[in-house]
């Protein structure tokens, strides 16, 4: 008699794989020896509807792919038809797009936080931590854009509104409270041993690999990699605050959620000197055309999503469409590196490492 | 005694009745009763209300997940074993069941006194793996065998030491049978003497019940609720009972044990209701203390638990006898026992403070545009 | 073991605390005035008739072509009580397509459509989903009735 | 017919169920649930002679622990490894053996002079007693086959890991 690997299925309707993801698992006794990642269950062809699409219509499909980090999506988007267009955003409009985005940042981390602990094996205690914190911003989002999940309210040129008059105010009340959910959640999570021992030395990804596996955002930051693009391609007015960049030392899913908690930290401290420094003016420029018609042009806008670089990649041939529309998604790519990362492992541990990558499946199919 | 073998047929069969009736009504109740404040405690822990529909505060919201339950298809998988595939969850009940019977509530309540009582439920329940094997085993879903064989490696990691913390206990009481460890702490419970024991045997409880530290056989991330996969309506409610079940089973085992049941404070003269009550509240006390920690914890990787029980738990139960042993024979006074076991938990604990915090982490800080001017009211805005 | 006793003491912490969720179909909160729920056609309660001229804007740029407007001569305009010449004849919305992103708000000449922000916006559960398709008359009914008060920025 | 007799016939029955559900059975699976069944009707039967102590060691280590291991094993084989019946050339040879051991088990039965028959009494062994005839009376031939069991396992481990080079430390 023999020993056989076993090939299990895990997903596409599975608790922990953070959407229709599913890998096949082959493995000898609780070990993983392989894996098989397969993705495409959510394609939706975002890409292609939005080459159907005039400039502004095709915002509603931009919040749609990374349904975590929707105004990062609007802000790459947005950004790509400002360059095609030769739009000049008004000040308020970037120091609002500014604010909003980082407070989509924390939100979309909190997430992580949460589901991370449902990975690791809480029994939703941590999940429920981060909801309450993602809520308290989430109201925010829906006092100013009327929408909690696709607010679609970035245009190309600025805002579709301004925000309420007591934004400012709202914002600041709610900071303090992100604060102590970001000390619950830490206390929950990070001293844990537990945590510690499930998540040391578990998915390691080198530098080198981090590099050439084209990982971003937190995950080639945990890999020790300094590579943030808010810092390095200066966009928007990222280069009016001061910030630090979180940098890990080992490249493991203790790291990774270690980078994280102090991203949230950071993004605090940029929204609160953006609130600070936030002008008066308007928010969409003087003359902007009724129709929004691009030249013969191709873009490529990146920005720090939530997960790592999220980039438009837009070919115009004239006209109000664009004739080609990629969207470069940090999801896909960090995915990419889940077989490296997964194999030698135990099964519990590929869990906690499809969660360390932090997925949205919507940003992988698109 | 263990059977009354001198009782007349007609009184034993009804004896008996009466002791499974007791038991049955504990049981059910118990666990109904223990689902609703399950979840009453996960909700508040977790800031939401819990069950709110059914009745009153949800009290009645089990009893209906029950009805529901009892009412829907009993379905079982084509590919799957037939007859074990349906035994199985009876497996994983009996052994739940039957300990209840070595158990005394009061000086005067029990279903039967036993002279091995301590070791009768030891030994009983941990039959109920070979039910999680048969139920991993024959529901022919790949998440169920993994779960099925997780339960069976959990089960002899966590047995051993479980078994050594008693046996530690006993050997200080110098008696298996529940009553007498009882009686013995009349002045002050055996948890004072023993906490390295206690903790030991709160651990390797917790691994028994599967609780969240140790719900590996079951991880809902990862193998989906394992053998019970497969399961649904009534054979799905009989698995949930039975863990219900033990986990009053355990908490009443420890309370009897640890925490001086129904003796301790108030000594042997005490009414049977005030005895009834000290019973029930050190056992809601030890119920309430595993659904914190199931709602406050992460899950340990299989190979881990492992590890921790062989490497860890088990040198420790063996270092508790080996200090009882030594207060024993040499005679020291009582005292001793309290330091030389706390000193053995202290230890513990920093040994796995010193091996888990070894490599501290630390993020390096990158500052970006450190040109750009961060106001003074930021600062004092956020705190 | 301090980190879980931390662990044990932030969940007890948190249990202390009130529950920050409610009772939902028995409380709803407070919805934003600017919510955004589904698009409703709003009442010109001065001349007795719809805002909406069916002038085809909003079909047009709806981004998943959730609209369909049919537009007629106004009755009221030939008896010179209405400055619209022409009105709204027919309105579906299928509220199944509707992606909500406020676009035919935007671009709607005569303010004549707004998203609704009333709880009876997002408590829209049907068996079928072809009751999701919704004609002129139910669209209106909110405003006419005077159940809503509808927020279109500038 | 007293209540211990009832008693000893449900579980000498059970027993002997168990025990030819583990020869007949045609799936190793059943073999070991059925080997569970004998073993704990087996404890049963100890019961009945008061000896619970020994009642629970056998169910604690032999329907507990031993059939883990088996459970385990046959578990993570499959099915159509396991020959369908186990026959085999040696079947008259098998049947010759069982046949003589268990001519002899009765014969040894039937001619015993069991003490205690007449009276209906069973002695009882207290435990004390059990404990120091295993740890001071024979502890040197206790930890030697204690021994004997340990090289064993060690023996065991090493010749199942012995075509596994590449498996390093868990």
């Amino acid at each position: 008699m023999e020993t056989v690997d076993i090939n299990v299925n895990m997903g596409p309707q599975h608790p922990s794989t953070h959407g229709v993801f599913r890998m096949v698992l082959t493995i000898d006794g609780e070990r993983v020896m392989d894996v098989e990642p397969h993705i495409g269950y959510m394609h939706r062809g975002a890409e292609k509807l939005s080459e159907e699409m005039d400039y502004r219509q095709a915002i509603g499909y931009q919040d749609r792919t990374d349904y975590l980090a929707q105004f990062m999506n609007e802000q790459a988007y947005c950004m790509a038809v400002e360059k095609l267009l030769d739009i000049e955003v008004p000040e308020r409009a970037e120091y609002i797009r500014v604010i909003l985005c980082e407070l989509n940042r924390i939100a979309s981390h909190f997430m992580f936080l949460g589901a991370f602990g449902i990975d690791l094996g809480h029994f939703g205690t941590s999940f429920t931590y981060g909801f309450r914190e993602r809520e308290h911003i989430q109201d925010i989002f829906e006092e100013v854009t009327g929408e909690r999940l696709m607010y679609s309210y970035f245009r190309p040129g600025g805002l579709v509104w301004d925000v309420p008059d007591n934004f400012v105010q709202r914002v600041r009340d709610v900071l303090p409270k992100s604060r102590q959910g970001l000390q619950d959640l830490d206390m929950l999570l990070t001293g844990n041993e537990i945590v510690s021992v499930r998540s040391r030395g578990v998915g390691v990804m080198s530098a080198e690999d981090a590099v050439s596996w084209g990982l971003s955002g937190p995950l080639l930051r945990a890999a020790g990699v300094e590579w943030d693009l808010r810092r390095d391609k200066p966009y928007s007015i990222y280069d009016r605050f001061q910030y630090d960049i979180p940098v890990g030392t080992h490249g493991d899913v203790y790291d990774r959620y270690l980078v994280r908690v102090e991203e949230v930290r950071q993004s605090i401290r940029i929204v609160e000197q953006a609130l600070d420094q936030l002008p008066d003016g308007p928010i969409m420029p003087e003359k902007m055309p009724r129709k929004l018609r691009g030249p013969e042009a191709e873009i490529y806008s990146a920005v720090e999503g939530a997960r790592g670089e999220y980039g438009i990649y837009l070919v115009s041939k004239g006209g109000d469409k664009p004739y080609r529309l990629k969207m470069r998604s940090p999801s896909f790519c960090n995915l990419s590196a889940l077989r490296d990362m997964t194999i030698g492992n135990y099964v519990a541990d590929a869990v906690a490492i499809l969660g360390s990558i932090d997925i949205v499946l919507g940003c992988v199919d698109r | 005694m263990m059977l009354a073998l001198t009782y007349d047929v007609g009184n034993i069969w009804l004896d008996s009745l009466l002791g499974l009736l007791a038991i049955i009504v504990l049981m059910t109740v118990g666990a109904l009763a223990l689902i609703w404040l399950e979840r009453k405690v996960s909700a508040r822990i977790q800031m939401r209300l819990g069950p709110m529909r059914v009745g009153p505060y949800g009290l009645l919201q089990t009893l209906a997940d029950a009805v529901k339950l009892v009412g829907k298809e009993d379905m079982r998988p084509r590919s799957a074993d037939r007859w074990v595939f349906e035994l199985a969850p009876f497996v994983v009940f009996v052994p739940a069941f039957v300990a209840f019977v070595a158990i005394p509530f009061t000086r005067d309540w029990a279903v039967a006194f036993l002279d091995l009582g301590l070791f009768f439920i030891v030994a009983v329940t941990g039959l109920s793996f070979v039910g999680f094997l048969m139920a991993g085993w024959a529901s022919d879903n790949k998440y169920a065998l993994l779960g099925g064989l997780r339960a069976a490696a959990q089960l002899i990691s966590y047995e051993i030491p479980m078994v050594l913390s008693l046996i530690a206990v006993t050997m200080i009481v110098g008696s298996l049978n529940l009553s007498d460890i009882v009686i013995y702490q009349g002045r002050v419970p055996l948890f004072v003497w023993q906490p390295l024991a206690f903790f030991i045997f709160i651990v390797a409880a917790l691994a028994e019940l599967e609780r969240q530290p140790f719900d590996i056989p079951t991880a809902e991330s990862e193998v989906v609720g394992g053998p019970f996969i497969e399961y649904s309506g009534i054979r799905w409610s009989i698995f949930y009972l039975a863990s219900y079940t033990n986990l009053i089973v355990y908490s009443l085992l420890g309370a009897l044990v640890f925490l001086g049941g129904w003796d301790w404070p108030l000594g042997r003269e005490a009414g049977l209701w005030l005895q009834v009550l000290l019973t029930f509240g050190k056992t809601m006390f030890l119920i309430l203390l595993f659904m914190w920690v199931r709602f406050a914890m992460p899950r340990l990787r299989i190979d881990q638990l492992m590890s921790y029980c062989w490497k860890v738990l088990i040198p420790l139960a063996f270092l508790q006898i080996f200090l009882n042993g030594l207060v024993l024979v040499y005679g020291w006074p009582d005292f001793t026992l309290l330091l030389t076991s706390g000193a053995g938990l202290l230890l513990a604990g920093y040994i796995v403070d010193r091996t888990v915090r070894a490599d501290p982490r630390t993020l390096r800080m990158v500052p970006a545009n450190p040109g750009a001017a961060e106001p003074a009211a930021a600062d004092s805005a956020g705190s | 073991m301090l980190g879980i006793l931390k662990s044990m003491y932030v969940t007890m912490n948190a249990m202390m605390r009130k529950p920050v969720t409610i009772h939902y179909p028995d409380h709803h909160r407070d919805v934003p005035q600017r919510d955004r729920a589904f698009p409703i056609l709003l009442w010109d309660k001065e001349v007795d008739e719809p805002f909406c001229t069916g002038c085809h804007a909003c079909e047009r740029a709806c981004p998943v072509e959730c609209m369909t407007v049919v537009m007629k001569d106004n009755p009221l305009h030939a008896d010179g009580k209405s400055e619209r010449r022409k009105i709204v004849d027919q309105f579906w919305i299928d509220y199944g397509r509707c992606m909500r992103c406020n676009i035919c708000v935007e671009v709607c000449n005569f303010e004549a459509i707004a998203m609704n922000n009333t709880w009876a916006g997002h408590e829209l559960s049907k068996f079928d989903r072809n009751d999701l398709v919704l004609d002129l008359d139910q669209l209106l009914s909110q405003h006419k009735q005077g159940k809503i008060d509808a927020w279109v920025p500038e | 017919m007293t209540v211990a007799q009832v008693i000893f016939y449900v579980v000498a029955a059970l027993a002997v169920a168990g025990g030819l559900g583990v020869v007949l059975a045609k799936h190793a699976v059943y073999a070991a649930l059925f080997l569970i069944v004998a073993l704990i009707a087996v404890a049963g039967v100890y019961i009945l002679l008061a000896s619970e102590f020994l009642a629970l060691v056998q169910i604690l280590i032999y329907a507990g622990a031993v059939t883990v291991l088996l459970l385990f094993a046959l578990m993570l084989t499959r099915t159509s490894d396991l020959p369908e019946a186990m026959t085999g050339a040696q079947w008259p040879v098998a049947g010759l053996v069982a046949a003589l051991l268990g001519g002899a088990i009765i014969a040894t039965v039937t001619t015993s002079d069991w003490p205690g028959d007449e009276d209906g009494m069973i002695t009882r062994v207290p435990f004390d007693d059990l404990g120091s005839a295993l740890f001071q009376q024979w502890a040197v031939p206790f930890e030697i086959a204690s021994l004997v069991l340990f090289v064993a396992l060690v023996g065991a481990i090493v010749l199942a890991r012995e075509d596994e080079p590449e498996e390093e430390g868990e």
